[in-house]
């Protein structure tokens, strides 16, 4: 399932709706990004997140439908937030939901590491005066380059 | 066709969206930027680095190549920045 | 932290006990284990978890310990329920935080290997007529085993 | 020294827990063992299948040749269950 939205999230009630009346799941894994208040040093005062409505959905439910033809999963989640974000708020989460832990962890690695480098959203910081656009980062293509096939 | 801008394109280009007839000559990627860059200087500005610019034609990744017809929605914006690690952005994941 | 308890608990409200002020955290990871409904192929309608007070905190501490020897965490949870559990509820959660999200993901996956192979937690299983006690078994040592130093 | 046991040894002992002073000659967990025996039959059926048998002394995982001396908590259990994999117990995880 993809939610892209503004507002706030409550895990725990995700979570729930995702296994409810489900008694064949072993594990739930979950990753949820949060809002740092440093950046390179810099103190950061509020991020906003821009996305592309439409195109941003489409490429959520590509990589979800990947995850799931690679590994055995009974269920799964993304949601990602956007506008303006304090430190401390969440940003992202993503849920996987498996008979098997090991394919539960891996396959909530694989979306998160695609999230942090693929997703088509872009950061605006602000350390209170100035804003400024984040740019991308290689470190980040190295993470998610691992789980290329071949 | 309908024009998208994203990020510090659509702060250079001072729109966020626009809806464009160009002559029929125009039927690329690269031919749409150079007719758009001669609009004005905010489009200018937007274009002049294309290393920094990725594009979309009706929502999927499309190169400066890839040929556009009237009623393609197209959508400009920088390399996504998902957030980076440790001394990265404030999207700490 | 350490929690040993008879009664359910909301991972949500864990979490952001858990991170609350902190503005430093990158990505928070949970593992949840719930109750499934077959064991081998055989119908569960309960299961009852026994544990050995004093003796299993002391080792859920020791464990959370060398996770936080092994990876930068900035923040950890160990929760693990004792009882009588029904198909579908929650067994047990491990959350962890870093600035990194990898050794989150990493430190969760030790964790959660220990605590299946190695938690002080009897298993004794009911399928509504007779009851049985879990045996262990060799493939959770292999998994928990990778972990092993050297 | 206390005494408690867990899981099926306590089915099979009766009791949880018991505080029990034996002769001084009982000062490894074997002679504890062989002492308790000689108990009774719950005892016997507890302790037939020594390999099946976790001991913890004082709460520390202990072999069946440690030292005991009384004021000691003796702890006797099954291997831990934390459940399995797959077509395993319905502690999924």
């Amino acid at each position: 399932m993809i939610k892209v939205q503004q507002q706030d999230f409550d895990l725990a009630a995700e979570i729930a709706e995702l296994t409810r009346g489900r008694t064949d799941i072993g594990g739930v894994v979950s990753f949820t990004g949060l809002v740092r208040d440093v950046s390179d040093g810099a103190k950061v005062a509020a991020m906003t997140l821009e996305h592309y409505p439409g195109m941003t959905e489409k490429q959520l439910a590509a990589i979800e439908r990947d995850a799931c033809a690679r590994w055995p999963l009974s269920a799964s989640l993304i949601i990602h937030r956007y506008g303006r974000l304090m430190p401390g708020e969440q940003i992202m989460a993503v849920v996987t939901a498996s008979a098997h832990r090991q394919a539960a962890f891996e396959a909530a690695e694989f979306l998160v590491d695609w999230l942090k480098t693929k997703a088509p959203f872009w950061k605006l910081e602000s350390d209170g005066a100035a804003e400024s656009w984040v740019e991308a980062r290689d470190s980040d293509d190295t993470a998610a380059g691992r789980w290329e096939k071949g | 066709m309908k024009l998208l801008y994203f990020a510090w394109v659509r702060t250079r280009t001072g729109i966020a969206e626009e809806t464009v007839s160009p002559p029929a000559g125009v039927n690329t990627v690269s031919a749409l930027i150079g007719w758009l860059c001669a609009r004005g200087p905010g489009y200018a500005a937007a274009f002049a680095d294309l290393k920094a610019v990725r594009v979309a034609v009706n929502q999927e990744h499309a190169g400066f190549d890839v040929a556009i017809k009237p009623g393609d929605e197209i959508a400009f914006f920088p390399p996504v920045t998902g957030g980076r690690d440790d001394k990265g952005s404030a999207a700490g994941f």
